[in-house]
């Protein structure tokens, strides 16, 4: 695969023109204020393994508890009704985020990787037969990768890989040559967390469905920049998480039409989703909630609602100019590290990521030694094993962006890089 | 004490859940259809005579909350005399006029029960009086899980 | 099943003693402040479906998002270690609060319902076939009940039913009889939720090892008020809630016995429960991690730890005699509303939950009307449908207890269905 | 700058790192053996020389982090002489001691993986280096998630 090293003219100026609101943004996030040590501000740049929360959701959580702790669904007095309603609220919130065409075709999980092994589970166990075909890429994460592999073991489907061009991007060639009436479905990644690539979705949806096959989106990387529109695009199922999008953990959404919703057989049984149980069977309740068993986390899908209205009002429009902006500012500047290759796409078609590896450095000294300035960089193979080893690497260092990022985040890190490569790498 | 629900239990509806001109049942019903509302066994059977197109005679039975029995009761009255096509226009906003009150999420159910079982009984072949058990499921496909 | 009649000497002068500490601790919950509406003070009677919330456990995991939201297990930077060692702590804290050997004995899921499941999917499927019985006592929730079902209809596996005595307790005699070398598992609630039944753990733990059977307690009702020493008991796995103890949703515990962990198979896969993954294959990580894929609710696991430093420190012994002292005067009192019967065993043998039904009254009624005086219990199956199956009703009334009820709140629940028989009772 | 972790890279660590004495091979060691650290990709091979109960020669080959690789070079330079039972009561403490520094858990299994890597090899019947890919393992009942 292409590392790049071109470094093209750099203009500043859109960039700074943004910053003005990502400043005022930037106050709406307690941890920001925090120094990591005594006198080293926090730079986050890990927005793709989680990011930060606004004060807002944060609220949002700490309201639902000191003002209406209760759990749902069955509740009639007041702040269990409540609580009901807040919680199905927040469903309706999703639903009209994602434009699904009702409030039942969202289920509520704990995130991204609950929702994918919900279908491969469930769907998949129901639907899979051996000479069947499930459709993955080369550079999913695990989440959307091992459930498959899982599934199509178990009920002896096989398991085809979606090549990845020398940029990184998905090879629409060899996707057209996998799709047949064997393929049933194409789980993809709406957005790399490591590459930054950006799959052409519109696409790879057109082309599954001439096919016959269905189509997973793992919108866990995409959801939270760019946002979904299901009906628009007409994928099958989409999988997200709340926490990497301003909200808390322990929430997440499985989007999936509702017929197929319907015809599932749910994963986990107990309480709220039944109709009826006697001593010897049960029958299931409706969707979404035959999918919900258990006390749900209420307060963590109110707070996920209310990440949602923050994040509209702040708009795509604004976070993907800004990501943009920031995200080709960082590729640029990055490239002024000695012996720093960046992995993926170019600059102008990837996502707010750029994973890197400095030669002569391990990922892992590069990020200890820059959290030293704050800077909050992650190393590893980031859940995505495979594609490192088709990079020939065993772990890279990435740096992701939000809309709360400033240019002046990005000198740090590459300031920060500088004096790693000079206090540890030995020429020899 | 808050004014928030205090006409729920006002006497006309208890007149309604105590002793209904309309509980009971019919000689020989056209169409019949009977459920319940799972989450808090209220349940609802209502019985139908049929004449062109228009409800000629009509009966609940069953038990349940004074919400739900109120509301069948009253279902029953306004829908004798109409015609098919618009009882099965009506919903949320009917039933509430019906009874008079607002209703949380969660009691609206128990409310909207009696309109859902009428529904139902409407939209099947005349003289088949199915009850929820022997209807068309789509809800679990696991052969076992029955009702 | 005997319905309790009787009307003993009411001696109260305990409870007044306890009370003073049950004030104070009141101040620590913010919703307690509360008014239903305006002039309506909140009268918290359902802890067993969900308890409220210390203003700590609150701050706790608003805390965590203000200062070390990141996420766990591979960050190498500052908050990330901060993040990853509260995690981790918490599990300790909570492998130390049930006495588990070792902190990998506890898996963190959402709730007992997803711990239970996972019990069921995991080791059921696992260790299942047709000839073997699982047994689950007939008073068990419906998550306790549905997903042994489930397995047992899809290994062939036989389920027995554990019968109840006319008091509502557990049948020993017939447990007796019900132990053969078929018996694999027994699933037994540690407290109901609907009669307050205690039932005997350590003699069922006793004679079911003795048939070579394992057990899983469900600990949802129990764990919140008495604790579980897991050793002692000598239980092969436990499932308790977060959120029925003070603790936030979406967080929950899996106890179980090492080996037994480690020899299950995994059911989410993904990210952070394997170790390698290959396009075509993945291998597990050790327990407890193999069953956490994903992203874990990080903040609420900090937060289910603060909720446990809470309880430690009020005791479970202040807790156990205020409980019993409130259960047994709510016991009493309620035989005042004219055709109240009580369901389940007498005061003195049944934890802090009180069920009853009132004649000519539905239980929907009953917790509207009472809605009325800011007295919330809750109406319904409970999620024990058979249960009430066998007491020949739809749906009981229930008020549970925790020990920041007062006896003036149990005076209130009596005022309410007074008045509420007064008002709705027709006598024909 | 903070003081936090300021010696984890002091020049002895990066000698280790870049040039230890102990990288490399034995001709025909007794024991070895080789594992990963699957989370960040370190990876260590031992190879020991028995002589009476005491390691009379060690070597370690791999690649990784400087922790885990100074850590692998400073355990062979401590274990060297060592009788096997020693070794094999060595744990956190000892390892954060040769390195002279303090970490944080998640670099602590850095650290930590060459003595568990020597420890596994003391453990192995000798003249028989197993890779850790031919271990038994008990991590899976999954027959096909194999290494
Ligand atoms: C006895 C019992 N078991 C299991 C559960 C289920 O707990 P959760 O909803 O937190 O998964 C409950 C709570 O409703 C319960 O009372
Ligand atoms: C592309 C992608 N898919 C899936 C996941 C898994 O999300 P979660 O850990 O919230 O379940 C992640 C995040 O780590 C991701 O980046």
């Amino acid at each position: 695969m292409n590392e790049r090293t071109t470094t093209p003219v750099r203009d500043t100026s859109e960039l700074n023109q943004l910053e003005e609101r990502v400043r005022r943004l930037r106050t709406d996030f307690p941890i920001l204020a925090r120094e990591v040590r005594p006198g080293v501000p926090l730079v986050y740049l890990d927005t793709a393994a989680t990011s930060l929360k606004p004060v807002r959701v944060i609220e949002a959580l700490a309201e639902h508890y000191r003002q209406r702790s209760a759990n749902v669904h069955r509740g009639i007095y007041a702040i269990a009704e409540e609580a009901t309603a807040a919680y199905e609220a927040a469903r309706e919130k999703v639903a009209r985020f994602i434009n699904a065409r009702t409030p039942e075709e969202v289920v509520f999980t704990r995130g991204t990787t609950e929702s994918i092994n919900l279908v491969a589970l469930s769907w998949g166990r129901a639907n899979l037969r051996a000479g069947d075909e499930v459709i993955v890429s080369e550079l999913e994460h695990h989440a959307n990768l091992v459930p498959w592999q899982q599934i199509c073991r178990q009920t002896g489907a096989t398991l085809r890989h979606l090549r990845l061009t020398e940029d990184g991007e998905l090879d629409l060639d060899h996707f057209r040559q996998l799709l047949s009436e064997r393929t049933k479905m194409v789980a993809v990644s709406g957005g790399s967390n490591v590459l930054g690539t950006i799959p052409p979705l519109h696409e790879i949806v057109r082309l599954a469905h001439e096919a016959g096959a269905l189509v997973l989106v793992d919108g866990a990387q995409s959801v939270p920049h760019r946002g979904c529109d299901v009906q628009a695009l007409g994928c099958d199922f989409l999988a997200f998480s709340g926490h990497k999008m301003c909200g808390p953990e322990g929430i997440g959404v499985l989007y999936g039409r509702r017929e197929l919703l319907e015809a599932m057989p749910p994963l986990y049984t107990g309480g709220e989703m039944v109709k009826k149980v006697s001593l010897t069977e049960a029958r299931w309740n409706d969707v979404p909630w035959k999918f919900e068993a258990g006390t749900p986390p209420v307060a963590m899908a109110v707070a996920l609602g209310t990440a949602i209205d923050y994040l509209s009002e702040i708009g795509f429009s604004f976070i993907e100019a800004h990501e943009a902006a920031i995200t080709r500012y960082a590729y640029e500047r990055l490239q002024e590290v000695p012996g720093l290759r960046i992995w993926g796409p170019p600059a102008d078609r990837r996502g707010a990521v750029v994973s890197f590896s400095i030669d002569g450095l391990h990922p892992h000294d590069v990020a200890q030694f820059v959290d030293r300035f704050g800077v909050a960089v992650r190393a590893g193979h980031h859940c995505a094993q495979p594609l490192h080893e088709l990079l020939g690497l065993r772990a890279t260092t990435r740096a992701s962006f939000y809309f709360y990022n400033l240019a002046e985040e990005v000198d740090r890190l590459v300031e920060a890089l500088q004096e790693t490569v000079r206090k540890l790498v030995r020429r020899l | 004490m808050s004014g928030f629900d205090d006409e729920i239990y006002r006497d006309e509806l208890l007149d309604h859940y105590y002793s209904s001109p309309r509980r009971g049942r019919l000689e020989q019903p056209d169409v019949a259809f009977e459920d319940e509302n799972p989450l808090c066994g209220d349940r609802v059977r209502v019985e139908v005579k049929l004449a062109n197109g228009t409800i000629e005679d009509i009966r609940f039975d069953g038990d349940g909350c004074v919400i739900s029995q109120a509301s069948a009761s009253l279902l029953c009255e306004k829908a004798v005399g109409k015609r098919v096509e618009e009882v099965n226009r009506w919903g949320v906003k009917e039933v509430l006029q019906f009874l008079g009150i607002q209703l949380t999420p969660v009691r609206l159910r128990c409310a909207l029960l009696p309109l859902k079982v009428l529904q139902v009984a409407l939209a099947i072949p005349e003289k088949k009086g199915w009850s929820s058990a022997e209807s068309p499921r789509s809800d679990s496909d696991e052969p076992r899980c029955a009702h």
